[in-house]
């Protein structure tokens, strides 16, 4: 549709970090007025072109041509004075300053008495207005938002910017379907206003919606460029995987509905657990090979709740019992201890650690568990890499890279190995499939299933409510900060019982948290806690 | 009590009575020297003399700080000040302020330069190019026939090296003894003894005679003398300066080859001073603490027994 | 994080100043540590009169400024380098190599601009060199700044061992003329020197660099995260060379402010002040780790070092070995204390 | 892989990527140096009386053993992300303990006398480091401030021991710990090297070398994965001021005297660029404790150089920075890849900086 030239045309790009070649010879252009999606899987090399292209990396052979000239970038600052605005897949912010700041940081408004700081509030506000973020207050720290917000300030800092390219890696991994939404609108807007965007996103409904072009990698490759509408959905994942997908076509099949019967003794059983400013008290049981969900809207509280039970955070009230015997949980040590697992949402920051090899980060939670002073022999440890880089499919293969070098859908697999090596009895995943490709989606997944087949409780935690509703026997509905509900799998649960629950408790008076939920049997959960404070 | 017609310290000192405020503007831990001077001073002042004594050590012998400490004397208002300066120079403006606020300065151990005497009442001292000087003569008496020689020095740019170098050279005169080396030695036994190691290994033990500028590099030279396998006062005779208790022992044990006494204990000269400058007495300018020399074993013995530092 | 749901209900009554620093420390619990050290300040001044006297009197008080114009430069100084969380030892040995070189090139009939430029530039240029062996090279600042501590040491030995004398003369005395504002009582004089006015036009236009020009707020994003920082476009390259060059630039000023004042400059001065200068920026709030901090609350760290000092010396009473114990127990008791407030607040 | 290991220039890059390559390569130099002032420098002969080894060589082991010490310690520290400044004035600490201790008791010949004293230094030492510990570990102060501290207080504490005195005293049994020999190599190189062979051992043997690089790369991710980085910071900070105090006996015990304000003094500089020689990065993780000895030795071999070439003390400290600059630059990454032609990424991604951060504000 567009006979005149790209903005951007990449052409025979490679880059090689050493031992990978993350991108060999790769093609790619993006007009203006078209949002173009950069597909593939876990390490495929998007989010390195990306930095090719903005002059993050410097590239070992190949050309960029921006606007018609020969370019090559020397950084961020560099590709933005070209006008090339990027949100990287790594929210790119410091929290140390105000949200307007961070909005505007580079951009301020100047007067004569050096920046002004009331128009570049103001001018701040104006760019996060556009994704529905009015109610923010500028002055306040980055800091005091989650991860999900940062990533909309992160996203509103790049459309502050008036550019003629705009590139969005993985903006919509940590956000709720309403803002997407904004998101979209916003992005559309841009688009007819003959801004050329980029987008990578893991979510084909997604892409499916926004974009009008794609181009798809594979293990550094270029794959072809596509029309979106040209391609469906299956032929655009065999793309991807470079094979046809009986496997994933199963996908779904597996939900759980086996219900366990009550009286079976629980695993975990909390009582009134709580922590003031974060979770209400809440009451929770979860049986031996049981998959209970927490699903609610972003900062409902599911992370916070699983950090208590994991004793990442204290609670001030309420105790937990550990196969029928109370456990003082007071530090991810203790519960590691008691056979409780707990994989962060926070990868980057709670996750990984950088600097150390794949085989070291897999074994880190075991060898903590047995304590320093006795390490775990160099051939269970050969053992425990192998397998669990097989069993996930983890690449490259090689457990003596660090672990900073893997993609990071990568890394979340090697996290993944490291909390099942410890073999526990209670596994909390808090959105392990976020920014993860479909393959490494379904292997996730199955892996799930697989666990609780052979016995172990999983607590699933996941923006995406049909991934819930597939994978768990019983969920628990969180709204802020409070468990409002339970709802038993069956059947005629879907997503939007869920999502019932959640709007029929709002309708509710705030008085009666007790309410029954639709959809399923809900419990009363505050009942001990109000005992208690009697 | 005379001068101070506003009492300083008005809190510090009115529980007891009359006391004058003496602000101490001193040097503080360095070596043994500077310890049993600083101690006697306080020994002095006590209260039962009719003193309150405020002492001021500086930090890291900082001039920095020893002015700022003066300053707050000042603004205090004491009745006199006695001045341990880690420096001679820099110190015109502290003195003039404490001349327009008329409290006396006494000057101790270390002079200032310029050396303007209307700006202080005298200076009390043991005179380093005196001592340095006599060292360079012993020096030059015991090597008629000359000889290899080191010096081991305090750290580079500090006065009291400076003075006891240009002290040295003079007592040396036409001496022909050979100077091989001079390196820092930071005052410490322990570098003392490493350094010397190392000059020794450089000059192929060539070396008859060791100058060390304090007492404790000398004991570390003697150490490093012993180990290389050679004898102090046969193969290598060590001078030092100071007269610590140490170093009178070492000379006693033929360790050392002589030392020379840098006489720290004039608190009762200071006493004195004092009073006269507060009773508006006349002093001289400068009033020399006379230092003894110890050149031999028997000497050293002799002295032993009341040491006091 | 509970403390941003409080700050709006307060807003309106923001009346006093209290409420007002309450709001402040509230909305920004940052800036708590810096508003700790302010008060801290006042009570030790409080405390001094109450016990020893003379403390509140025009002569006290200036010479705490007069005696401290170069720690408040230096202190000012590595404000810029810690708040990108470096650090910069070297600004002790820059005074001693800028202050012997500055005063022999004076003694050796150099126009004293000229004098006063190779004062400066030299320290920028210490700067320039540590700027860019971290940059460039990616050696860490403390080595780096290390390396430049024993290298102007080393040259300012070089240059002279022995104490070199400003000519009576010279025009750089100037800096450290003592002007009386109010002439009162004996030495209870309201006094400023030249050198006085200097600090406090280095303080107002490092605030000003800080919070209103875009290098400031680089200097607080570098030390938020470096990364972060460069993926959002912003020059960190030239920004973290720039504030070591300010920083030794900083410290030239610091010798000119120093010398002039003393007449005297020896190769041996300045030991140690890089540690004076790092604990007053932490006295006043900034975190070693960089990202907060304030200039102004450097400021109030180096005025509470100077004022520690006088209140030791009007004691009068602490042995010699104590006086290091002292200074260490007063820090801890310092960075504790800021400790225990900020913990509770957040 | 393997056939790129065949070649030689392969190997050769291998071992110019070892962390302590260039610090090997200086401390040749330097020896190179001081063989061209006295072509007899390198000579090692036996004392005919006693059978020790005399030469300079033997007085560069001697000199590195204490700062091999303190620069181990300090290793561990680093790892974890922090410093220790408080290594210098713990040495002070020691020996005023040792010196008046030994003073005391008086007999110079008792070896349980000596044991003692040392037993109860490395106690005090020990100590003292725990303070250090809980105030980074429990307290959650910057290690910087929280050793700067006792950097500052412990001389005062040193001198509070000796009564302001520089004291000294005699043991035999003491004194062979730095002055002894054994089959002619000096006694106090042989107690570094194997103090230095056990706390290797015991890291990496154990696990914790690999938890405390752990802490000292992402402290938050590493108490999520279940260690728990408290202990372990207060045990690096407790065998940092240990070995502190046996650098401090080890210093000490050469002139049986112990000097409050110069014993140890700014010697944590010296064993804080051992550590960076050795290839160790202050901003914590992966250490190297072969890189630490390594550059031990190379402090004392500049220091010995100094001497020995006759620089004058005043140009002492210039000489020092230019070996430090030069062998920075020597590591760093942009001179690196002049030998290894390797351009990339235009400036490294470090995500743990930020992790740290957020722990600080916290
Ligand atoms: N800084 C680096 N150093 C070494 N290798 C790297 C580096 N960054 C990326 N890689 C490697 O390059 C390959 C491509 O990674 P990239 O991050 O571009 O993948 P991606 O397509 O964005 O994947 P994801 O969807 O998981 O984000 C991966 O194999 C990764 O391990
Ligand atoms: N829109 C918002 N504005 C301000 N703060 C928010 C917002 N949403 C969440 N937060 C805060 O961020 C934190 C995140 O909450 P939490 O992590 O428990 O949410 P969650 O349900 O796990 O959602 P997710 O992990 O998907 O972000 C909470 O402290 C919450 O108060
Ligand atoms: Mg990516
Ligand atoms: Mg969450």
């Amino acid at each position: 549709m567009n006979e005149e030239l790209p903005i951007v045309q990449m052409r025979g790009i490679s880059i090689e970090f050493p031992g990978v070649k993350a991108l060999d010879g790769v093609d790619f252009r993006l007009f203006q007025g078209e949002v173009h999606a950069l597909m593939g899987e876990n390490g495929a090399g998007k989010s390195t072109l990306i930095k090719a292209l903005t002059g993050v990396y410097g590239i070992d052979s190949g050309s960029i041509v921006v606007a018609g000239q020969e370019r090559s970038f020397r950084g961020t600052s560099d590709a933005q004075a070209a006008g090339i605005s990027t949100v990287y897949q790594e929210v790119n912010l410091v929290t140390n300053l105000s949200i307007g700041e961070n909005v505007m940081l580079g951009h301020e408004v100047r007067g004569p008495f050096g920046i002004n700081w009331r128009a570049t509030h103001r001018a701040a506000t104006e760019a996060l207005t556009r994704l529905g973020l009015e109610d923010l207050d500028t002055h306040q720290p980055l800091s005091s938002l989650s991860i999900a917000m940062q990533q909309l300030v992160a996203i509103s800092r790049a459309m502050a910017i008036k550019a003629k390219v705009l590139i969005l890696d993985e903006p919509t991994s940590s956000l709720d379907a309403a803002e997407v939404d904004g998101l979209f609108r916003v992005m559309r807007t841009l688009r007819d206003q003959g801004v050329a965007i980029l987008f990578v996103s893991h979510f084909l409904d997604q892409i499916y919606a926004i974009s009008d072009r794609l181009t798809v990698l594979r293990n550094g490759q270029y794959v072809g460029e596509y029309l979106t509408r040209e391609l469906d959905r299956h032929a655009l994942i065999s793309k991807m995987i470079g094979k046809d997908l009986d496997a994933l076509s199963a996908l779904g099949g597996n939900r759980r509905t086996d219900a366990r019967t009550a009286d079976e003794a629980p695993v975990v059983s909390a009582r009134g657990l709580g922590r003031r400013g974060s979770v209400q008290p809440t009451d929770l049981d979860i049986r031996r090979g049981e998959v209970v969900g927490f699903a609610g809207l972003l900062g409902s509280g599911r992370t916070e709740l699983a950090r208590l039970l994991y004793g990442a955070d204290r609670a001030d009230e309420g105790t937990v019992e550990l196969n029928g015997v109370v456990g003082d949980i007071k530090s991810p040590a203790d519960a590691l201890a008691k056979r409780i697992a707990f994989s962060t949402e926070n990868r980057r920051d709670e996750g990984i650690i950088a600097d150390l090899t794949v085989r070291e980060n897999m074994i880190l939670a075991l060898q903590a568990e047995r304590g320093w002073a006795r390490p775990i022999p160099k051939k269970e440890q050969d053992e425990i890499v192998d397998r669990y880089i097989a069993e996930l499919n983890v690449r490259p293969a090689d457990p003596n890279r660090p672990i900073k070098n893997l993609s990071g859908g990568n890394q979340q697999k090697v996290l993944l190995g490291r909390w099942l090596a410890t073999e526990p009895e209670l596994l909390i995943l808090d959105e392990p499939t976020r920014g993860i490709d479909v393959g490494a989606k379904a292997d996730i997944q199955e892996a799930v299933a697989q666990l609780a087949e052979e016995g172990m409780s999983v607590v699933f935690i996941s923006s995406e409510l049909e991934e819930v509703v597939r994978l768990s026997e019983r969920i628990v509905v969180l709204k802020d900060h409070q468990k409002i509900g339970e709802i038993q799998n069956g059947p005629d649960v879907t997503a939007q019982s869920v999502v019932d629950v959640i709007a029929a408790h709002g309708v509710e008076s705030a008085a009666d948290s007790l309410d029954e939920a639709p959809g399923g049997e809900a419990q009363p959960v505050d009942a001990d806690a109000e005992e208690e404070t009697r | 009590s005379g001068g101070g017609d506003d009492k300083g310290g008005s809190d510090a000192g009115s529980g007891s009575g009359d006391l004058i405020t003496v602000g101490f503007v001193a040097v503080g831990p360095e070596g043994g020297w500077r310890q049993a001077n600083e101690k006697n001073i306080q020994d002095t002042f006590t209260e039962d003399a009719g003193y309150d004594l405020k002492y001021a050590p500086a930090a890291n012998l900082d001039q920095k700080s020893q002015i700022d400490n003066f300053t707050s004397f000042v603004d205090e208002g004491v009745d006199v000040i006695l001045l341990s300066a880690t420096e001679a120079t820099g110190w015109e403006d502290s003195l003039k302020r404490a001349q327009e606020a008329e409290i006396p300065v006494i000057l101790l151990d270390r002079g200032i330069e310029p050396d303007d005497t209307s700006l202080y009442v005298t200076r009390i001292a043991p005179d380093n190019v005196e001592v340095a000087k006599e060292v360079g003569t012993w020096a030059a008496a015991e090597f008629p026939d000359g000889g290899n020689y080191i010096v081991l020095e305090g750290p580079a740019g500090v006065g009291v090296v400076n003075e006891r170098n240009k002290g040295f050279e003079e007592g040396l005169g036409d001496s022909s003894l050979v100077k091989v080396a001079a390196q820092t030695a930071n005052w410490s036994t322990e570098e003392g003894k490493s350094v010397t190691e190392t000059l020794l290994k450089s000059n192929n033990n060539d070396i008859q005679f060791i100058f060390a500028q304090n007492d404790e590099m000398g004991l570390g030279a003697s150490q490093a003398v012993e180990e290389a396998g050679l004898t102090v006062g046969t193969d290598v005779k060590i001078a030092t300066i100071d007269g610590t208790k140490n170093a009178i022992q070492a000379l006693a044990d033929g360790k050392l080859s002589y030392v020379h006494e840098y006489n720290p204990l004039f608190g009762e000269t200071a006493l004195d001073v004092v009073k006269k400058a507060l009773d508006g007495d006349k002093v001289d300018s400068y009033i020399v603490v006379p230092s003894k020399a110890f050149d031999s074993a028997e000497a050293a013995k002799a002295a032993l027994p009341d040491r006091k530092y | 994080m509970t403390v941003l749901t409080e700050a709006p209900a307060r807003t309106d009554a923001a009346t006093g100043v209290m409420t007002r620093i309450r709001r402040l420390v509230s909305t920004n619990p940052s800036t708590l540590p810096t508003v700790a050290a302010v008060a801290i300040l006042i009570a030790m001044v409080v405390y001094g009169e109450i016990a020893y006297g003379r403390i509140v009197q025009a002569n006290t008080l200036s010479n705490l400024l007069i005696n401290n114009t170069h720690l408040i430069v230096l202190a000012v100084a590595l404000t810029f380098v810690i708040l990108t969380g470096g650090i910069d030892l070297s600004v002790g040995s820059i005074i001693a190599f800028s202050s012997v070189a500055g005063v022999m090139l004076s003694n050796a009939g150099w126009h004293p601009l000229a004098v006063l430029v190779v004062m400066i530039g030299s320290g920028s240029l210490f700067g320039l060199v540590s700027g860019i062996l971290i940059r460039y090279f990616n050696v860490q600042p403390f080595i780096a700044t290390l390396a430049m501590m024993f290298l102007g040491r080393g040259l300012a030995s070089l240059l002279s061992t022995v104490p070199e004398r400003l000519g009576e003369d010279s025009p750089l005395r100037w800096i450290g003329t003592q002007i009386k504002v109010v002439d009162g009582p004996k030495v209870n004089d309201l006094v400023i020197t030249p050198a006085v006015i200097v600090a406090l036009l280095v303080v107002v236009v490092a605030f000003f660099v800080l919070h209103r020009t875009r290098t400031g707020r680089t200097v607080y994003a570098i030390g938020g995260s470096e990364n972060s920082a460069a993926l959002m476009g912003l020059s960190v390259p030239r920004t973290k060379v720039l504030v070591y060059v300010i920083s030794g630039t900083l410290a030239g000023i610091a010798a000119v402010l120093y010398t002039g004042r003393l007449g005297t400059a020896q190769n041996i001065t300045g030991i140690g002040w890089e540690l004076d200068a790092i604990a007053a920026a932490v006295i006043g709030g900034t975190v070693l780790t960089g990202a907060y901090g304030y200039v102004l609350g450097s400021v109030v760290g180096a005025l509470v070092l100077g004022l520690m000092n006088v209140l030791i010396t009007r004691d009068g009473k602490i042995p010699p070995e104590m006086t290091t114990i002292i200074t260490g127990a007063i820090l801890l008791v310092f960075v504790l204390l800021q400790r225990a407030v900020t913990r509770k607040k957040e | 892989m393997s056939a790129a290991a065949s070649r030689p220039t392969a190997w050769l890059r291998e071992v110019i990527r070892k962390p302590w390559f260039w610090g090997i390569v200086a401390l040749v130099a330097l020896l190179a140096l001081n063989v061209l002032k006295d072509p007899t420098y390198l000579a090692i002969s036996v004392n005919p009386n006693n059978g020790n080894l005399v030469g300079n060589l033997i007085d560069i082991l001697k000199a590195a053993a204490p700062v091999m010490m303190i620069a181990l310690g300090m290793s561990l520290v680093i790892a974890t992300a922090g410093i220790d400044l408080s290594v210098g004035s713990l040495m002070a600490v020691g020996g005023a303990v040792s010196m008046e201790f030994l003073k005391a008791a008086g007999d110079s010949t008792s070896v349980g006398v000596a044991l003692a004293a040392i037993g109860l230094t490395l106690l005090i030492t020990g100590v003292l480091g725990a303070v250090n510990g809980i105030l980074v570990a429990y307290v959650g102060l910057q290690p910087f401030i929280a050793t700067l501290v006792l950097m500052l207080a412990g001389r005062g504490i040193a001198k509070v021991i000796t009564g302001g005195q520089n004291t000294a005293a005699s043991s035999d049994p003491y004194r062979w710990i730095a002055n002894g020999y054994v089959v002619g190599i000096p006694v106090v190189f042989l107690f570094a090297v194997l103090i230095v062979l056990v706390v290797a051992a015991v890291v990496r043997r154990s696990a914790l070398g690999l938890m405390i690089e752990a802490i000292g790369i992402n402290p938050k991710a590493s108490r999520m994965a279940g260690i728990k980085p408290r202990g372990l910071l207060l045990t690096t900070y407790i065998l940092s001021g240990l070995l502190a105090g046996v650098a401090g006996i080890m210093s000490v015990g050469t002139v049986m005297t112990v000097d409050i304000s110069r014993t140890g003094y700014q010697l944590e500089l010296d064993a804080i660029l051992a550590v960076v020689i050795g290839g160790a990065s202050l901003a914590g993780g992966k250490f190297s404790l072969s890189g630490a000895f390594v550059g031990a030795l190379l402090i004392a071999t500049l220091d010995k150089t100094v001497v020995f070439l006759g620089i004058s003390s005043s140009a002492t400290p210039a000489f020092k920075a230019i070996v430090i600059v030069v062998l920075c630059l020597l590591q760093s990454d942009r001179v690196r890849g002049w030998f290894t032609r390797r351009p990339k990424a235009v400036f490294p991604t470090a995500p743990r900086v930020e992790a740290r951060k957020e722990e600080v504000t916290a």
